[in-house]
């Protein structure tokens, strides 16, 4: 089964994707409502927690971070697949990207932009914010750059910043297509802006590929530094459970995992919604489900290494912290997060659930939950068993604040991803016209091939 | 400016402090809390909350573990007592430990403030500037003896805190703070602030005794003492010296001779690196009984 | 004498292809194929590139340059800061410390080297641009577009040359 | 910079104080702010008062008896800080966190600020004049006999103008009464030493055995004590100091001491015979009276391992002298005279007397001594009300409703009076049930003199002057008010003075030789006086009389199993909390306690072994229940106390007395047996015993230390070593 | 080739140069430098340039600290005590009829203090100390008193009621230490370690050379925020 059926026309290609840009199923707007209700939550508990402080997010000392940081990782690692998909795949010219990438990128973008909002949430004083941006004062001070909070500010502006061009300059020879098919209204007037009058010359063709290579090409070791800078948060304290060598690459495998879980999520709900099936095909599905059992494995290697290496070290606070975290409190979420991370990604490694929709799915969310755990398990028990023995097994439950914030930022994430969706062609219509062109090229060359091998045996 | 004193002065700003050549001059304010004499009756603490506008937050807050102690006096008990198998009593008694900002001379916390707000002053001193704290916690979530204490609430606002009376009480010369900043003990620096614009004014050093922290002039055992490291006269600098504790070791010399030694001296997470500025000298107890 | 556009839709590559090899073999006046051809494709496509004769792409050199000044802008801007006057010792570290310095001058150097790339493609593409006079929505779709300007004297037997290959469409207009 | 001029009055007035509270507020904070706020200035300043320095007045802490000397900060004309004066023997500059909490009496939102007459359950604020009127009147045709005043301890100037006013009344029923007062004590004392309160030269001992003494807690006079105990530790001529504490339930000195001997309780006075014994130095009667207490007998009364009791013994052969002192835990039973007298007995045996049990000096002038509080004086009042013998009741700085054992029923009793009076701070329980309430100034805007019962060194008077003008414009001072009330009754004898100051003033000066004045004119010696904060005597020693007697010395055996209580109930003293009367003030109330670091409320100590038999864990909510009543408490597992008893903090509990104290766990006296000392009268606190069973209920204890019970774990955060690696003697 | 190459040069000098002018000048210049604060009402509309004035603008020229005493003494200068303006005033009978002094005498009277408004009111968590540039401007440097005090309180002697005119923000303050008052010898460092307070890094050549005395303000965040 091919991944895609190479005889379908250009200009279907065009009909489709413009389509979801009218009139998707009515689920879109019952996943809106949705995700705007999640959203009301968390504004609520932010307003609340502004006002009366951040004691409402029942925090203490030691438990001076919480599910804020937690899930602030989690979400950098969701944007990680984006890259991966969109710029690595791209280097290694995988064309079955094609149809998916253009969501990945806007899913990166987003899953960024939810990340920021928790840097500002766990901040006490949020109204100061400005005092950690470096620029010139007149108070003449200049935040502290040897700070990885700083380091982390700079790499996630950065990787945002070069995320939302890479995603607009692949879609600007689409939101040409749009410019020409969309009827008039004030869309027409956007994209004929954003479009900035692309015509598909050669000239312009020539430095698109260049540009976009190039830009691929940052975008991998960007996307790497990211998460090893978030890793570093962590692993530059002396906390026991934090100060660990293997941390980055700990990090970025969990947020590859994350991300890619995430994505056969949003597959699946694009695939329905959008009525996409006849580009994002099961054989894709298939591709990427393989991609993530694979990191899956990466990870809980990577896990182990973690264990180990604090097992073998003489380190005795850290092996508390380990113990602590298997038999403690927090050993419930522990096992949890080693089962959805570790144990039921195995599912994956079945042909018949690789194309199992439902299975995905529900697959895909449990992993997503476990490697939200993971971030969780990171954060909390170092500091209910830290160095100094006076604070230990104090332990704390996050209040209604905390987890409606968790709660509140999906909602949000998933607004933006969806009006996004219905705003912009979420498949890139001219790579899938490139791909089914070679793919069809390819396919004729084979066939000819093939005739001449028959011809051949006829005349003798 | 910046770019050519950066390039002029190119060799200090590679200094590093006090690890490598930064003698303190003429200032290093250190301590020294003698746990043999230390009771652990609380006046420091107490002393702490009225010299530093400490909020009392009360029980549902403490409950939360949200105190505000700068000055907290832990205890600790052996470990075999109560325990398995263990001594039914602890006939030796507690181990009382006042625990306060150890003013590090290469403070975790420092470094990982995303915007400077605790730095290292010129005296030795781990300063913590409230109007420029944004709340971050990361210096807390990064502090080895966990003694910085965050505003989780507007204590100033909060019903009970401070009612109008009470906050006649409140001392001009430290700041209340607000919400959602980052605090932690002082060494009470309004004291130390006063006295060296008084000896400056005259034209000299601050003497020891001079300037005394609240704690210290609180202790009813006299088991605190603090002052100028820098200068050979101070109490300070003499217990360090006769306890052969130096400030810029992780490891003292003294440890590493055979059979260990007789001296009581040590800092507490030494070998991690923080170099305290507070020693303590071990409690005692009587082998004969 | 004036000056005039023409536009050819073709179906497919090859044909137009063709039509390119016939314009650069066939001498006529008053059009210069290097300077007054024009491809237009819906997709990014390098056998255009090929009968086309390659012409250089510059993004790389603003490429380097912004990555450049990306990181030592960076690197000057933060030690810099740090050395101004309120510089402070923090944790023992020196005021001006390298690995901090290196991590974020890696940033900057990518950051640069981003935005800047970005920009020269907007300059080698002549982005943004006006449409040209003759531009056919189709070619967004699935049709190659030749669009060549010459002397009024060449157009017809430019023309020719399209109809010879079952040209789609030809649209045609007077330029100034 | 301490010289008080004039009229103190004026400049002790506060003036606008816009920074005072130097506030970081919420938002836009950076921005520089104009006429917002008011500045300091004055009417008239005294040029030594400038605004942004302090000024330092010296005074006399009056949370506790002990009579510490205070340095209070004033600034811009608010006190803000207590220090130590260091010019005092008692306190020498120190303090205790009790006494730095006395700012928080004085500016506690809920102190008494109007007269207040009570109206059905209502009190209505009435004028000092009608005030003054309504009492004369509820006197007018009132015998001396039918007339009490229940007072604390008072000394000094006050307690002879108190004397006066009640001579005036032709009443001798003056009740001194201090629900923690070492009344067993000083009694014993005064047997086997000739006077109440020797001197405990703890500095020159070189073993203190202390039986359930918290001389560093709550004992006596701590701050001085604990001085001492510092030298004490550092060296003794070249050698540290050994402390063992004997007693049921651990104290602070017991958490302090080289070895913490758990006893039966009520059997510290056999241990002590056992001692005795065992030393095996006494002759004669003495030898005779201890015969019996052979160390298997002991240990078996004692529960103390026979090991232990000869290496005590062995010790205090070996290092002499040393100190035998005789606290809370071993006076607080029926038999409490006799254990005291046994353990005073081993002081004698152990040639002490002298060298650290020492001649006190007394203030020359018997009249201004001060009048010790006992518990005795509590119950003949409780007696008399219950007659119902009293038309007129007058308290002052004592809270009996909330103090006494609830098997007194005294606050039925209490209703019996027709007129009673309270001159209080706070609306405390016994205030609560007062017709007429007078608001009294606080410990920092009163005057007075005050003569501590422990004292240091020499004698000395104690002076207590305003550090700021009144708080509330209608509180007046217990020394005005008398005053006043005296004017009614001998207007002739008082009209020359003004007020309460005018007459500590010529008091003062009148006798100003004998204060060491002679030299300076009135003004100077005055002012000097004031400057000082103490007036140091040359003092009255009283010598050391007493004798080592075993007469009537009988110890009863310890009870044996007691099914239906089977529980010793020790009522321990709370560091900073004491009788409870501090129990509002926030800081106290925030302030672990050093051994369990509870805050806020009150709980159960059990020992785990005996948890485990009732199946409790900690935070379960138990009741405990004696004869008399029952609490519920949280339990704490705590392995410093006897299997055979538990403890409830006392202190807490507060039905009234505003925000910071009402509603916080419970008051132990509430059930206490109201068993008395055969010899002396004085309530026996330990006698009491209970039951203990759970509610079902559990609750997460409100505590600093962690949940893992503060055990250290490798790191060296606490370290320890014993004597034999270190050498104090070379230290700085 | 070589158009692409320019370009390129030219954002890249271009954008540089914007971002290090932005790092070299740390504190650009107070946005209120000198510019007058509000007008505060005050109880008493009180004329400094009566008091403080030159002569031939009929002022009576007394010295500031005349009155503001604390300032040399404390770190709040404060306002004089209100027997100081009396202490004047009773005896000067060609004025006792003026609304202002009327005013003035009533406060007498009712032994009340007058509630002047703050007009230099820094944020409460600012600590400058009058006591310390009175000693090094007037005192160690004798420079004339109202140059001085004018340093941060502008001309007051050309003002009624007094009347924020210097910007009094961190900035201000911050580029005044760096500029021209170097700390010397004379000038405020007796003791030789002192010029320590006021660098970020001890001098490594003997205190009174140039390069060790260069003033770069407190670098101790501590001193004016505590």
């Amino acid at each position: 089964m091919k991944d895609i059926r190479e005889d379908i026309a250009w200009a279907k290609i065009n009909q489709d994707v413009l389509k979801s840009l009218e009139n998707p199923r009515k689920l879109y707007w019952v996943i809106l409502f949705v995700a705007l209700a999640m959203l009301g939550v968390a504004v609520g508990c932010e307003v609340y927690q502004y006002n009366v402080g951040m004691g409402v997010a029942n925090m203490d000392n030691p438990h001076m971070w919480g599910l804020y940081i937690a899930t602030f990782i989690f979400w950098i690692g969701m944007s990680h697949s984006g890259t991966l998909l969109s710029a690595i795949l791209h280097l290694m010219h995988a064309d079955w990207r094609k149809p998916i990438y253009r969501f990945a990128e806007a899913m990166t973008t987003f899953s960024l932009m939810t990340a920021g909002l928790f840097v500002a949430v766990h901040l006490g004083r949020v109204w100061q914010i400005y005092y950690a941006l470096p620029y010139p004062n007149e108070r003449g001070a200049w935040p502290n750059f040897q700070s990885p909070l700083l380091w982390d500010a700079m790499a996630i502006f950065t990787y945002l910043s070069s995320s939302i061009i890479f995603l607009y300059v692949g879609m600007i020879p689409d939101l040409a297509i749009c410019r020409d098919r969309i009827h008039e209204g004030w869309r027409k007037k956007l994209y004929t802006l954003l479009s900035l009058g692309w015509e598909g010359t050669d000239r312009q063709w020539r430095n698109f590929r260049v540009t976009y290579l190039t830009v691929a090409c940052f975008l991998i070791p960007l996307a790497v530094s990211v998460h090893s800078i978030v890793a570093s948060d962590f692993g530059m304290s002396q906390q026991p459970g934090w100060h660990i060598t293997s941390f980055p690459p700990y990090f970025v495998a969990g947020a590859l995992y994350s991300g890619c879980a995430a994505i056969i999520t949003l597959f699946i709900i694009l695939r329905y919604v959008f009525k996409f099936e006849e580009y994002m095909t099961l054989p894709i599905l298939k591709k990427i489900v393989r991609l993530t059992f694979a990191i899956a494995m990466v990870w809980t290697y990577l896990n182990a290494v973690e264990f180990a290496s604090v097992w073998y070290s003489h380190d005795q606070a850290s092996k508390d912290v380990l113990i602590q975290k298997a038999s403690g409190t927090y050993a419930p979420f522990w096992w949890a997060m080693i089962f959805c991370g570790s144990i039921v990604p195995l599912a994956l490694a079945f042909k018949r659930f690789q194309t199992n929709i439902p299975v995905l799915f529900a697959v895909s969310l449990l992993l997503n939950l476990g490697m939200w755990l993971e971030r969780w398990m990171i954060v909390a028990p170092t500091f209910s068993h830290g160095i100094y023995p006076w604070t230990w097994d104090h332990d704390q439950w996050p209040s209604f604040v905390q987890w409606g914030m968790v709660f509140g930022s999906f909602g949000w994430f998933t607004l933006l991803f969806m009006v996004f969706c219905k705003v912009f062609p979420s498949v890139s219509m001219y790579e899938v016209k490139e791909m089914v062109y070679h793919r069809s090229k390819e396919t004729k060359k084979q066939e000819e091939t093939g005739k001449f091998a028959a011809a051949g045996k006829g005349a003798h | 400016m910046s770019i050519s004193n950066l390039l002029e002065n190119w060799s200090q700003f590679r200094h590093t402090h006090p690890v490598e050549d930064k003698p303190h001059d003429p200032y290093k304010w250190a301590m020294t809390i003698d746990l043999d004499a230390c009771s652990g009756c609380n006046a420091c603490s107490v002393a702490c909350y009225a010299e530093n506008n400490l909020p009392v937050v009360g029980k549902e807050k403490y409950a939360h573990g949200q105190a505000m102690h700068w000055m907290r006096i832990e205890h600790y008990w052996d470990e075999d007592v109560g325990e398995e198998g263990g001594r039914e009593f602890p006939d030796q008694g507690a181990q009382f430990l006042p625990m306060m900002c150890q003013q590090c001379e290469a403070a975790p916390c420092e470094t990982v403030c995303p915007v400077g707000a605790t730095n290292h002053t010129p005296d030795g001193l781990n300063s913590q500037i409230y109007n420029r704290c944004i709340g971050s916690r990361y210096c807390s979530a990064n502090c080895p003896y966990k003694v910085r204490y965050f505003n989780w609430y507007d204590y100033p606002s909060t019903d009970n805190v401070w009612p109008a009376e009470m906050a006649q009480q409140l001392n001009p010369d430290v700041t209340v703070r607000g919400k959602g900043v980052m605090e932690k003990c002082t060494f009470c620096v309004q004291r130390l602030a006063e006295a060296k614009v008084k000896a400056k004014s005259e034209g000299r050093i601050v003497q020891d005794g001079e300037v005394q922290t609240a704690c210290q002039q609180a202790c009813p055992t006299s088991a605190i003492s603090f002052g100028n490291l820098v200068d050979p006269e101070s109490r300070v600098h003499r217990q360090w010296r006769a306890q052969q504790v130096e400030l810029d070791k992780d490891k003292q010399a003294k440890d590493e001779k055979e059979g260990g030694t007789e001296l009581r001296g040590y800092r507490i997470l030494e070998n991690m690196r923080p170099y305290p500025s507070v020693m303590y000298l071990e409690r005692v107890r009587e082998s004969a009984i | 004498m004036g000056q005039r556009h023409l536009l050819a839709l073709y179906s497919n590559f090859d044909e137009a292809e063709a039509v390119v090899k016939e314009l650069r073999n066939t001498e006529i006046k008053g059009f210069d194929v290097n300077r007054d051809l024009i491809v237009k494709s819906p997709i990014e496509h390098p056998e255009v590139e090929g009968f086309l004769g390659n012409k250089p792409v510059r993004v790389q050199w603003f490429t380097l340059g912004g990555s450049l000044m990306g990181g030592l802008l960076g690197f000057f801007l933060i030690s810099g800061a740090q050395a101004n006057f309120y510089a402070q010792f923090k944790g023992g570290k020196p005021i001006v410390p390298f690995p901090p310095n290196f991590v974020l001058t890696y940033e900057m150097f990518i950051l640069g080297g981003v935005f800047i790339s970005v920009l020269g493609f907007l300059i080698c593409a002549g982005l943004p641009g006006r449409r040209s006079p003759l531009y056919s929505a189709n070619v967004s779709e699935d049709q190659i577009g030749i669009l060549v300007k010459s002397d009024d004297s060449a157009a017809n037997a430019l023309k020719a040359i399209f109809v010879k290959h079952q040209a789609l469409e030809i649209q045609e207009e007077a330029g100034k | 910079m301490m010289d008080s001029g004039f009229d103190r009055r004026d400049f002790l007035k506060v003036m606008g104080w816009g920074g005072a509270a130097a506030a970081l507020s919420g938002c836009g904070n950076t921005s520089i702010e104009n006429g917002k706020e008011t500045v300091v200035s004055y009417v008239e300043a005294a040029d030594y008062v400038i605004p942004g320095i302090g000024v330092y007045y010296n005074s006399t802490c009056a949370q506790c008896d002990a009579g510490c000397s205070i340095n209070g900060r004033v600034r811009e004309g608010r006190v803000l800080k207590l220090e130590g004066n260091p010019a005092s023997a008692i306190n020498r500059g120190r303090m205790c966190g009790l006494g730095q909490a006395g700012v928080q009496h004085h500016y506690n939102p809920d102190r008494l600020r109007e007269p207040l007459l009570r109206n059905g359950d209502k009190g209505e604020i009435i004028t000092w004049e009608k005030a003054y009127a309504l009492i004369a009147e509820k006197l007018k045709g009132v015998s001396g006999e039918e007339i009490a005043f229940l007072s604390g301890g008072v000394s000094g100037h006050l307690k002879v103008l108190l004397g006066n006013y009640l001579a005036s009344l032709g009443c001798k029923n003056h009740f001194v009464y201090e629900a923690l007062a070492p009344g067993v004590v000083r009694a014993a004392n005064k047997k086997a030493y000739g006077v109440e309160m020797p001197r405990y030269n703890i500095s020159k001992a070189k073993v203190v055995l202390s039986f359930g003494a918290d001389f560093l807690g709550a004992w006596v006079s701590p701050v001085h004590f604990s001085q001492q105990y510092a030298q004490f530790r550092r060296s003794v001529d070249g050698q540290r100091g050994v402390l063992i504490q004997v007693e049921p339930k651990m104290t602070l000195t017991g958490a302090n001491a080289d070895r913490w001997v758990p006893i039966r309780p009520g059997t510290e006075g056999v241990l002590a015979l056992g001692i005795i014994n065992a030393l095996g130095t006494s002759t004669g009667e003495i030898a005779a009276a201890v015969k019996g207490y052979d160390r298997a007998r002991v240990s078996k009364e004692t529960g103390v391992p026979p090991g232990q009791i000869d290496k005590i013994a062995a010790i205090l052969k070996l290092r002499s002298p040393s100190l035998v002192l005789a606290g809370g835990a071993a006076e607080g039973y029926a038999h409490g005279s006799q254990n005291a007298a046994a353990i005073n007995l081993l002081n004698h045996v152990l040639g002490n007397i002298g060298k650290t049990v020492e001649a006190t000096a007394a203030v020359p002038f018997p009249q201004m001594a001060p009048a010790k509080g006992n518990t005795a004086a509590l119950k003949s009042l409780n007696d008399g009300l219950a007659a119902g013998k009293y038309k007129v009741l007058f308290n002052y700085a004592a809270n009996p409703v909330f103090t006494a054992p609830g098997a007194l029923k005294f606050k039925d009793n209490l209703a019996k009076v027709g007129f009673k009076v309270a001159f209080a701070h706070y609306l405390d329980e016994t205030a609560l049930h007062a017709d007429l309430v007078l608001p009294l100034d606080s410990a920092l805007e009163d005057w007075g003199t005050l003569v501590p019962e422990y004292m240091a060194e020499g004698a000395q008077i104690n002076i207590q002057q305003p550090l700021m003008e009144n708080l509330h414009p209608n509180t007046r001072g217990i020394g005005d008010i008398l005053l006043a009330l005296l004017k009614q009754r001998r207007p002739e004898e008082y009209k020359n003075y003004e007020d309460y100051y005018a007459y500590l003033r010529t008091a003062l000066v009148q006798n100003k030789t004998a204060f060491g004045g002679h030299a300076v004119d009135d003004e100077t010696f005055w002012n000097e006086t004031l400057t000082k904060g103490i007036v140091k005597l040359p003092g009255t020693t009283a010598a050391l009389s007493g004798r080592a007697g075993v007469a009537g010395l009988k110890l009863p055996a310890p009870v044996e199993n007691d099914e239906q209580y089977p529980l010793q109930f020790i009522p321990s003293v709370n560091i900073s909390l004491r009788d409870g009367r501090n129990s509002n003030q926030p800081w106290l109330q925030e302030s672990p306690d050093p051994l369990t670091t509870i805050v806020w409320d009150s709980w159960m100590e059990i020992h785990p072994k005996k948890a485990a038999e009732l199946g409790i864990v900690e935070g379960d909510i138990v009741e405990v229940t004696s004869r008399v009543g029952s609490i519920k408490t949280q339990a704490y597992l705590f392995p410093g106390i006897h299997p055979d008893a538990i403890s409830i903090p006392i202190g807490q509990g507060h039905e009234a007395m505003g925000r910071y104290a009402k509603g916080y766990g419970v008051n132990p006296f509430q059930i206490m047996d109201a068993v008395f000392d055969r010899e002396t009268g004085e309530l026996a606190m330990h006698e009491t015993r209970v039951r203990v069973s759970k509610t079902g209920q559990r609750v997460i204890i409100v505590k600093d230390e962690s949940a893992a019970g503060a055990k250290q774990i490798r790191e060296k955060i606490a370290a320890r070593v014993s004597t034999d690696n270190v050498d104090l003697s070379k230290e700085v | 080739m070589h158009r692409f190459l320019r370009i390129s040069v030219l954002l890249t000098g271009l954008i540089a140069a914007l971002s290090i002018s932005a790092a070299e000048s740390p504190q650009a210049t107070p946005m209120t430098e000198d510019s007058l604060g509000p007008l505060v009402e005050q109880p008493i509309e009180f004329p400094h340039d009566r008091h403080a004035g030159d002569a031939d603008k009929g002022g009576m020229q007394i010295n500031c600290m005349y009155c503001h005493t604390y300032a040399r003494r404390s770190a709040v200068a404060g306002i004089p005590p209100l027997q100081k303006c009396i202490g004047c005033h009773q005896s000067i009978e060609s004025v006792r009829e003026a609304p202002r002094i009327k005013k003035l005498f009533e406060y007498w009277e009712a032994k009340k203090a007058v509630p002047w408004k703050k007009v230099h009111d820094l944020p409460d968590f600012v600590r400058f100390n009058h006591e310390r540039h009175i000693k090094r401007f007037i005192e160690q440097q004798n420079r004339p008193f109202q140059e001085a005090c004018g340093y941060c309180h502008g001309n007051v002697k050309e003002m009624t009621v007094a009347r924020r005119s210097k910007a009094l923000s961190m900035g201000w303050c911050a580029s005044c230490h760096q500029k021209d008052h170097l700390v010397t010898a004379e000038g405020g460092t007796p003791v030789g370690g002192q010029a320590y307070w006021y660098t970020f890094y001890k001098p490594d050549t003997a205190v009174g050379s140039a390069e060790g005395l260069k003033a770069k303000g407190p670098n101790d965040c501590w001193q004016c925020h505590k």
